[in-house]
């Protein structure tokens, strides 16, 4: 209890934080999201209209740095995360609530697959040492310095085409409207093959690696031998025994590579025109868009935090040390 | 030149001298102590006093945990002291880095438990060695210096021919090469008082004694105050002029080595002597194992008992020993033996006998 | 110290470079030492300027273009030569910015421990938690001009904090060896005992956290050149890749422009973590691979060593040794 | 359960061929607003406004000096001073929710405008406007005649009676819009919009295709696939090699159409750097940029029209506006000339260096954000056109943002960019040229001279020629501009901007071509909406 | 006690690696394990005890291999069969069944993340899959019983339990299936005497109740001579001496013995100069011919260096010794 408390403190620092650097990290960006906007769409207005922007942009104000600091806290405990300035006058949380969805399925499917793949393969290339097991390393060391995009965009090239299955872009058929039938589903799931593919080849290896790492010095602990002295199956060591002790700093490092994971993601997503948060921050960022800039850089922040909470208390579940009472 | 004063003082002259020494550890505070004011801490050493007279070994027996060693990192001044004091040739002393802990440290060193884990992996003995000689001046001025001071430190604790050992790494030797290395490197300084901290409890049994007559022969020849940590008491009564044992952060009986391991007057002294293996006692004849040895479990030190620390173990404990804190109390047999055990006080022997 | 000393530095040499004996070591090393000799002598060997344009318009590798060339002409293979100076620049550049402010923090976390921790630990968590490549495109792209130092500067100063968690339990875990506070006992000086005692053990470490440091930096270069944030004037081989997206160099059938970037990226990425897993199994030889596992038995069946089931090579009850049966009597020794 | 399904009759569709059109626009992700006069707007950045809201008339800015087709406006007719304009409203329009189209409208919607400054884009100085009967006339504070084709066709009209009880107009994201055009807005998701053909009440006849699928692809590579792959039928997106990675995937019906339009695209510079400052300096830059290049190797040869003549007009659309003295006169590529003229003016080409009359060597920093792959092309080879008379340039990258307030600002060298266009050459020069736009280094000039360009004579000319009253007065103001602009090269002209398209004829056909360039074929116009009433099924 | 055997260990060759890096830790040993005796193995560090130990039940982790030699295993009815020759099912069902192993150290053989419960009962599902849960469960709580824990502390985590409860938990997991033989690698070192003295105390006192053989391996022979009835002593691998404890106390016969006994001050009796054993340890890869301890022996004379000494009786006591110096009347072995 006292370690999750400790936890969950760290947590809200963390939060803390990261809240405070999105707020000034926009504010040191050079240039002007009225500008920035014309610029996008290469138009032509008038200064007048210029003008009237900077009103509804609330850029007019001249408030304290501090002042805003301390609105910026006020919206946001009222939920409220201002309106895209691309989009505007849609609110940020708006476009947030409409991609991230998208983001988390295939960044939360795909990674929890990869991690269990890759943690059995670990399992395996760590048990077996000197089998085939071992030549996986060579491969997925390959495959995972290959950059996300890179990969993506050959799977694109080899992959997609007018017969193909996969297609090349989005997150569902056009035509189609999010919803929960049978139309949208699969045309949903379709889509998200090849980026899931994408991550999930480049992701994978470095479960197996640090598995199989964990694997083999647990497996020389001394109550592996005693598993073995006791008799029971070669199986339940390998996995109650070997494999359960060996999972624990896994999971600790699996919460906090997802910070990683979600910048390989980005490009994933822009690569595959995957209607997601990455694609949208990569948009925003190019727009000059605070307020959606940091609307999406808070809601990844703060998706990766939970994450990282959800296995820390997976951890705490893991691990009975952690629980040590008082 | 030669690097080692010897005999600067006439033996028995006191050089280290621990007076009411105590050491309490901060426990992390929980985050529901942040409401509370509650401070709890480790009592790992209370109200020590301890004396280490040049010429003499002083051996410090007791469990795990017992702090020993905590002890001998206070009188390294490695740790800063909760209370007490600390007392070089009869002056205070209280040093937080900088050229007094330099200073204190030319005359106090400390050998560790594990050679093992006491020297740096990464650098040759001679660089060990060199560093010792260079922070405390014993390096002299010259190259030739330098190289015949480190050829008498190695010659001192037995490592000849010196060349075969300078340029080695720790891992080329064996344990008891290397905790003769750390015993030069402690020599290197020009120390009057050694801490050995269980200087061969890591090491291989053929080779403890080695080391330990080697401790022993630093003693006489360089007239060396030594305090002598051990879990291993008959180590104690082959090695040390004076034991003192130690219980829970408290010492509960000193004297002469041979006096306390042949009669011992304080309950736990008594159990950890016949706890010691003992060949003579063979396996049939079990009938020692009638005894009530009491738990094996030692106390808490965050919240220690009240009294005796040793009461909720001890087989005689007295009803004042769970209120009283029990003073030090002369033990007739030999002088200087004494416990402190509410058993020896007189009134209570009285009362005992009854 | 001034001794003439023979055999030292073959022995300090030997401790040292044992780890290059490691052939994942030796092989992640020699692929760097051909990038690095390319990164220095790239520009000069390259047989066009990168920039310089011709008249043969994406063009299939040939004798002239040995890569092909671009939607300009320009020769591919020429900037890919060009290009890998920038990218080692900027890898080893931000990995020493990393390795430096994660030793600084990990280490002085791990030494002085207390308060200082404390506060050092959340710092480089928070850091280890906020995602790190999207607050490097957020952050590069404040910049007025995306130098290669800059770009390096930003990577490093937001991919120090694994490394210093790292260095930090391993400063904790070295802070508990006896040799530390014997060299503080011995009377050593606080910073020379983190620079002299410390430091060296921690090297292994340091150089594992540079090396990977290397790799996320590459990648987060590339990355960042590839959705166009670079400097104008180097080349890399994310610009390489930014060109040839831009330009649709798969949809017009022009892989050559698109894959040996990759390829060398990937490569280069896979030396290093060749050369990380050298240090590894340098630090933990447990995960040495095993030499050879299949091993025969006296009577030709091939067993597999394995934990838990040790093989037995024979089963026969003859003695290995040949211990003399009848021994010399020597009463005068004998008491 | 699946009978309610937004998706369900989707399988239907499919069973027939051809009852809808695929549009894709390369814009990323949209937000569902359908706000006609916000820019950010969905509908505005796919252009499916125009098929909602319809404007009084079609401009054709193919052919930029034609008057405009009558729309919702059955006749239009402004004031030789255009100051003043005078609509008829068609009596058989309907909006979507059956209400009758009345001239309260369309007097509502300048009203609108006039009093919302944040609607009024363009900035159109209304001054008065009143209705008769089916009559709407407006004044206008000053000449219009260079912003005509802005108010005819670029202002959707909107409907009184839903808009009036509207909080915030300038806001509102209008999620359920009506107009009175021929589609209604049926479905609405990021990537996907749908928009169904309106069956009654469109005054008139209905459109062939029944259905408009929009979609918005996250950026061009992703449309140029689905073009490609014929999921995209219609877009407006750049190509590269377009005959490679586009026609020939189906030459058959695959077609691009990238006409000229009245807004050009050119080399920035700055003159109030030196030696920049220099025109003979700038002139002999001109001589050597090599324009056919650029067209065919950052513009795949189509996307920007190369830029003939020394007016920078580009062929076609600004063919009328060419005056008597450059007729004919064209841009070509000329080292020795330029050399001479630098020798002249007191340069030296000292080996591969050009030295100024200081002798210092010149050089030159060019600069475009990196998204901007055809720009970035672009000044790789100016870049090297530049070298052959010795000046040595670099090619910088900075962020879109840095580089669009460096612009503004002008701190720069040179930058490629875009002048804003319209129904004749006024805009490309007064982008160019203009000194009431001037601002002084440092301060962001937002709307041109970004080079600061500095010549009294023009700045009096451009207002002449905007507040001329008949073309008597136009014509030499115009020759006096395009003489300035000739001579002095404050901005190199590179290529035309298009209003074009990539199409598929697979499923649909009667799109504008070169041939019959009836309308723009650019989906985001609002002449879009004349083109889709153009097609017809291929099959038919 | 009788004299019937349990374990004959047969030339028993381990290895550590293949070819010439092989380090050969055990050589040719021989040692037979009696029906209910303590057999006590001292050696000093790096002798092959554990190698021992661990070699005979197949438990060595790569690269450890079994180069020669027989375990005949005796069980309590019916023939003896050779443990190196079991299949592995049948290895596994031999394992703790017949034998069980008690570490050094319990915190790191008892598997950190696991309930004490669910190590108890894990061996009982291997080895007794007919037992009922609720039996499992009375077994494991009898066995915490038999080493003195409380019923209550089956759910508790092994970093719950103290030092000591933890290596009273591994006994009492070594007797739930009532081996035959116990062997225990340094049980105790980890802990402090008291506590050393209690548990050894209990487990013997638990031998004679269910009459299991123990080998009992440690390098404090103090110790061993306290607790043992017989002792062996290895030295680089070999086993150079073994004899009935007090025999070995009183009167050893190799140099190698006596010096490990002249190692140990004695807490009691007089005061005695100790000199220990000079020199170091050998090293495995380079050992020297013949006697391997000849080079640190003082009495070593010439055929010590040249000529390996048979481990054999020297005269008709039930003793053996591998020494040039002490005669061999016949070969055993
Ligand atoms: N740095 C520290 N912080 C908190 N508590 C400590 C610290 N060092 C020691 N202690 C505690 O103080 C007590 C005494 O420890 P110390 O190391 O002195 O014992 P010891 O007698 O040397 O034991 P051993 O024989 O195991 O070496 C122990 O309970 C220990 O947990
Ligand atoms: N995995 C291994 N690879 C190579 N050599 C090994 C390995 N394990 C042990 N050895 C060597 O085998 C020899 C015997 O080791 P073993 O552990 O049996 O000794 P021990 O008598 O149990 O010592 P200790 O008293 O220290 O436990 C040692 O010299 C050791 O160096
Ligand atoms: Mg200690
Ligand atoms: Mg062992």
């Amino acid at each position: 209890m006292k370690y999750f408390l400790q936890r969950v403190a760290f947590y809200l620092f963390t939060a803390w934080a990261a809240i405070t650097l999105n707020f000034f990290i926009p504010r040191m960006v050079p240039g002007d999201p009225v500008q920035a906007l014309i610029t996008k769409f290469q138009g032509q207005l008038s200064s007048k209209a210029i003008e009237s922007l900077y009103v509804l942009f609330g850029l007019d104000k001249d408030k304290s740095v501090w002042q805003e600091y301390l609105d910026y806290w006020n919206q946001l405990f009222h939920g409220d995360l201002g309106l895209s300035f691309t989009f505007f006058p849609t609110p940020v949380s708006e476009i947030i609530s409409s991609s991230l969805p998208w983001t988390l399925t295939l960044v939360g499917i795909t990674t929890v697959i990869s991690f269990f793949l890759g943690t059995g393969l670990g399992v395996l290339a760590g048990w077996r040492r000197g089998s085939w097991a071992d030549g996986l390393l060579p491969v997925t060391t390959f495959l995972s310095s290959v950059p996300y995009f890179w990969l993506g965009i050959i799977a694109i090239y080899l992959l997609t085409g007018p017969d193909s299955f996969f297609p090349s872009s989005g997150g569902f058929g056009s035509g189609l409207v999010p919803a929960w039938d049978q139309y949208f589903i699969p045309s949903a799931i379709q889509h998200s093959l090849l980026p899931a593919l994408t991550i999930l080849i480049s992701s994978v290896s470095g479960w197996i690696l640090s598995m199989r790492n964990m694997m083999v010095t647990v497996s020389s602990e001394d109550y592996i031998t005693v598993a073995h002295a006791k008799g029971l199956s070669d199986r339940r060591v390998a996995l109650s025994y070997a494999a359960r002790n060996a999972l624990l700093p896994n999971v600790s490092g699996f919460a906090l590579s997802l910070g990683f994971i979600v910048g390989g993601t980005l490009l994933v997503e822009i690569v595959f025109s995957y209607p997601g948060v990455g694609f949208q921050l990569f948009q925003a960022l190019g727009a000059q868009d605070y307020p959606l800039m940091q609307g999406i850089f808070l809601i990844i922040t703060i998706s990766v935090l939970v994450a990282n909470l959800i296995a820390d208390v997976a951890y705490l579940l893991l691990d009975p040390r952690t629980r040590k009472e008082g | 030149m030669t690097s080692i004063p010897d005999a600067k003082a006439p033996a028995g002259e006191v050089v280290l001298e621990a007076i009411g020494l105590t050491k309490h550890f901060p426990v992390r505070r929980k985050l529901r102590d942040l409401f509370s004011h509650r401070h709890d801490v480790v009592h790992a050493v209370d109200d020590v006093d301890l004396t280490l007279r040049r010429g003499q070994v002083v051996a410090l027996v007791g469990e795990s945990g017992s702090g020993k060693s905590t002890i001998a990192r206070l009188l390294a001044q490695l740790y800063p002291r909760t209370g007490g004091d600390i007392q070089l040739h009869g002056e205070t002393t209280k040093v937080r880095g900088g050229a007094a802990f330099r200073r204190y440290c030319s005359q106090v060193q400390m050998i560790f438990q594990d050679p093992f884990a006491s020297l740096n992996p990464t650098h040759t003995i001679r660089y060990h060695l060199t560093r010792s000689l260079k922070i405390h001046g014993n390096a002299g001025t010259t190259a030739g210096d330098l190289a015949q001071a480190l050829d008498d430190l190695l010659e001192r604790v037995q490592l000849t021919p010196p060349e075969r050992y300078l340029d080695k790494f720790p891992h080329e030797l064996s344990g008891g090469q290397r905790q003769r290395v750390a015993i030069a490197r402690a020599l290197g300084a020009g120390p009057e008082a050694l801490l050995a901290d269980e200087p061969v409890s890591m090491l291989d049994v053929s080779i403890r004694l080695g080391v330990l007559n080697l401790l022993r022969d630093l003693r006489d020849r360089l007239d060396l105050a030594i305090l002598y940590i051990t879990h291993d008491i008959a180590s104690a009564r082959y090695f040390a002029d004076q034991t003192m044992v130690m219980y829970a952060g408290r010492l509960v009986e000193g004297g002469d080595s041979e006096t306390v391991t042949q009669s011992p007057a304080h309950p736990y002294t008594k159990l950890l002597i016949h706890s010691a293996p003992d060949p003579d006692r063979m396996i049939g004849g079990s009938e020692a194992e009638g005894e009530d040895a009491g738990n094996g479990e030692p106390p808490s030190l965050i919240h220690p008992p009240t009294g005796c620390r040793f009461h909720p173990r001890c087989p005689v404990a007295m009803e004042r020993c769970r209120t009283d804190l029990p003073v030090p109390l002369q033990i007739g047999d030999v002088p200087g033996h004494w416990a402190a055990c509410w058993l020896y006080d007189s009134d209570d022997k009285a009362e005992v006998k009854q | 110290m001034a001794q003439p000393e023979a055999d030292k530095p073959t022995k300090a040499k030997r401790q040292r470079f044992r780890f290059i004996s490691n052939k994942k070591a030796a092989a992640g090393l020699i692929i760097l030492g051909i990038y690095v000799v390319i990164a220095i002598i790239g520009p000069w060997v390259a047989p066009y300027d990168p920039d310089a344009r011709g008249n043969d318009l994406v063009q299939p590798p040939s004798g002239a273009h040995w890569l092909g060339t671009t939607h300009l002409g320009q020769d591919v293979f020429s900037q890919l030569l060009s290009g890998t100076r920038s990218v080692m620049f900027v890898g080893f550049f931000a990995g020493t910015v990393a390795t430096v402010l994660s030793v600084l923090i990990g280490v002085t976390a791990g030494y002085l421990g207390g308060r200082t921790d404390e506060g050092l630990s959340a710092l480089s968590n928070v850091f280890l938690v906020i995602p790190a490549l999207p607050l490097i495109i957020i952050i590069t792209s404040t910049l007025e001009s995306a130098e290669d130092w800059l770009i390096a500067l930003v990577i490093g100063f937001t991919s120090w904090s694994w490394n210093a968690r790292v260095l930090r339990a391993q400063t904790l875990s070295l802070r508990r060896r006896d040799f530390v506070d014997a060299s503080r006992a011995t009377g050593e000086k606080t910073w020379r005992v983190i620079v002299f005692e410390l430091m060296p053990n921690l090297t292994a470490v340091i150089a594992s956290g540079f090396v990977g440091t290397v790799i996320f930096a590459v990648l987060s270069e590339i990355t960042l050149a590839f959705i166009g944030v670079t400097s104008g004037t180097t080349w890399n081989w994310g610009t390489i890749l930014f060109w040839a997206q831009g330009q649709q160099a798969l949809a017009q059938e022009a892989w050559w422009w698109f894959i040996p970037a990759g390829l060398a990226i990937a490569i280069l990425g896979t030396a290093l973590s060749l050369i990380n897993f050298g240090i590894d199994e340098f630090v933990s030889p447990r995960l040495r691979s095993v030499g050879k596992t299949k091993i025969k038995t006296v009577d030709g069946r091939t067993v597999r060593m394995r934990i838990g089931f040790t093989p037995v090579l024979s089963r026969s009850a003859a003695p290995h040794t040949h211990a003399t049966p009848t021994p010399v009597i020597r009463k005068e020794v004998t008491q | 359960a699946c009978g309610d399904s937004p998706n369900a009759n989707k399988n239907a569709d499919n069973s027939k061929a051809a009852d809808f059109l695929s549009i894709g626009m390369p814009n990323g992700t949209v937000t569902d607003n359908n706000n006609p006069f916000i820019g950010t707007s969905a509908g505005a950045s796919l252009g499916y406004r125009w098929t909602i809201y319809e404007p009084l008339g079609m401009w054709n800015n193919v052919k930029p000096a034609d008057p405009a087709k009558p729309w919702l406006a059955s006749e239009i007719k402004w004031a030789d001073d255009y100051k003043a304009l005078d609509v008829t409203i068609r009596d058989n329009a309907t909006w979507s929710d059956g209400q009758k189209l009345t001239a309260e409208d369309v007097a509502y919607t300048f009203n609108l405008i006039k009093s919302k400054d944040a609607l009024n884009v363009f900035a159109i100085p209304i001054d008065q406007v009143t209705v008769t009967g089916n009559k709407v006339t407006v004044t206008f504070k000053s000449s219009q005649f260079t912003a005509w084709h802005k108010i005819i066709s670029q202002i959707p009209i909107v409907p009184k009676h839903l808009w009036e009880k509207i909080a915030d107009p300038a806001t509102d994201p209008i999620k359920e819009p009506v107009g009175s055009g021929p589609y209604t807005l049926k479905t609405f998701s990021q990537q996907g919009i749908v928009l169904e053909r309106r069956e009654s009440g469109y005054w008139q006849e209905k459109p062939a295709v029944k259905e408009l699928r929009y979609t918005s692809y996250t950026d061009n590579n992703a449309q140029t696939t689905a073009l490609a792959t014929g999921a995209s039928e219609w877009s407006f997106v750049f190509i590269p090699a377009y005959q490679q990675t586009f026609i020939a995937k189906d030459p058959e019906h695959f077609k691009v159409w990238a006409p000229g339009v009245l807004g050009i695209h050119g080399l920035y510079i700055n003159t109030t750097r030196k030696p920049f400052d220099d025109p003979a300096l700038r002139n002999a830059m001109n001589m050597v940029i090599n324009r056919a290049d650029i067209f065919n190797q950052a513009e795949a040869g189509y996307f920007h029209p190369e830029l003939k003549s020394v007016t920078g007009l580009p062929e076609g659309a600004g063919d009328a506006f060419v005056t008597e003295a450059y007729k004919g006169k064209t841009l070509s590529v000329d080292v020795a000339g330029a050399k001479t003229l630098l020798t002249g003016a007191g340069y030296k080409l000292d080996g591969d260096t050009l030295k100024d009359k200081s002798g210092k060597p010149v050089t030159l920093k060019l600069s475009d954000p990196a998204p901007w792959s055809d720009y970035q092309t672009t000044l790789e080879i100016i870049k090297s056109n530049l070298a052959e008379i010795g000046i040595k340039a670099t090619v910088d990258k900075p962020n879109q943002n840095v580089w669009d307030a460096n612009v503004q600002k002008g701190d720069f060298d040179a930058v490629m960019r875009w002048t804003n266009g319209g129904s004749t050459p006024f805009d490309i020069y007064q982008t160019v040229m203009d000194g009431d736009l001037m601002k002084p280094i440092g301060t962001p000039a937002q709307q041109g001279n970004f080079g600061r360009f500095k010549s009294p004579e023009a700045t009096a000319a451009l207002k002449a020629y905007a507040n001329a009253t008949s073309d008597a007065d136009r014509i030499p103001a115009l020759a006096t501009i395009q003489k300035i602009f000739v001579e002095q090269a404050p901005m190199l002209p590179i290529g035309s901007d298009n209003v074009g398209g990539a199409i598929s004829t697979k499923n649909w056909i009667g799109w504008p071509s070169e041939t019959d360039p009836y309308a723009p074929l650019q989906p985001t116009q609002s002449g879009a909406l004349d083109v889709i009433m153009h097609l017809k099924p291929a099959t038919s | 006690m009788s004299s019937t055997p349990v374990l004959e260990i047969r030339n028993l060759n381990v290895e550590y690696g293949l070819g010439d890096q092989a380090v050969r830790a055990v050589r040719d040993v021989n040692l037979t394990l009696h029906r209910g005796e303590v057999l006590g193995l001292a050696g000093e560090s790096g002798s092959g005890k554990s190698t021992l130990a661990y070699g005979m039940t197949r438990l060595l982790a790569p690269p450890g291999v079994i180069t020669g030699g027989e375990v005949i295993y005796h069980p309590e009815k019916g023939e003896a069969y050779d443990v190196l020759g079991l299949s592995d099912r049948h290895l596994q069902a031999f394992r703790w069944a017949e034998t069980a192993i008690v570490f050094q150290g319990a915190m790191n053989s008892l598997n950190p993340v696991h309930k004490i419960s669910t190590q108890l009962t894990d061996v009982l599902r291997a080895h007794r899959p007919e037992m009922s849960e609720a039996a499992r469960n009375a077994r494991a709580r009898e066995m915490l019983k038999l080493v003195g824990i409380a019923a209550d502390r089956m759910e508790a985590y092994p970093h719950q339990l103290s030092g000591g409860m933890r290596q009273r938990v591994m006994i009492g997991m070594a007797l739930i299936l009532q081996p035959q033989v116990v062997i225990m690698d340094e049980p105790t070192t980890a802990l402090d005497v008291v506590m050393q003295r209690q548990i050894l105390g209990q487990l013997i006192e638990l031998r004679e109740r269910l009459g299991f053989s123990v080998i009992f391996i440690t390098h404090d022979l103090s110790l061993l001579v306290e607790f043992s009835n017989r002792i062996a002593i290895m030295y680089g691998g070999r086993i150079v001496e073994e004899a009935a404890a007090a025999a070995i106390y009183k009167d050893s016969l190799h140099p190698y013995s006596q010096g490990l006994l002249g190692s140990f001050p004695s807490l009691r009796g007089p005061r005695r100069e100790l000199t220990g054993i000079p020199g170091t340890p050998p090293d495995l890869k380079g050992m020297p011919s013949g006697c391997s301890f000849h080079p640190r022996c003082p009495k070593a004379f010439e055929p010590c260096s040249t000529n390996i000494p048979v481990l054999a009786r020297p005269d008709d006591s039930p003793r053996s010794v591998a020494c040039w110096l002490h005669p061999v009347k016949e070969p055993v072995g």
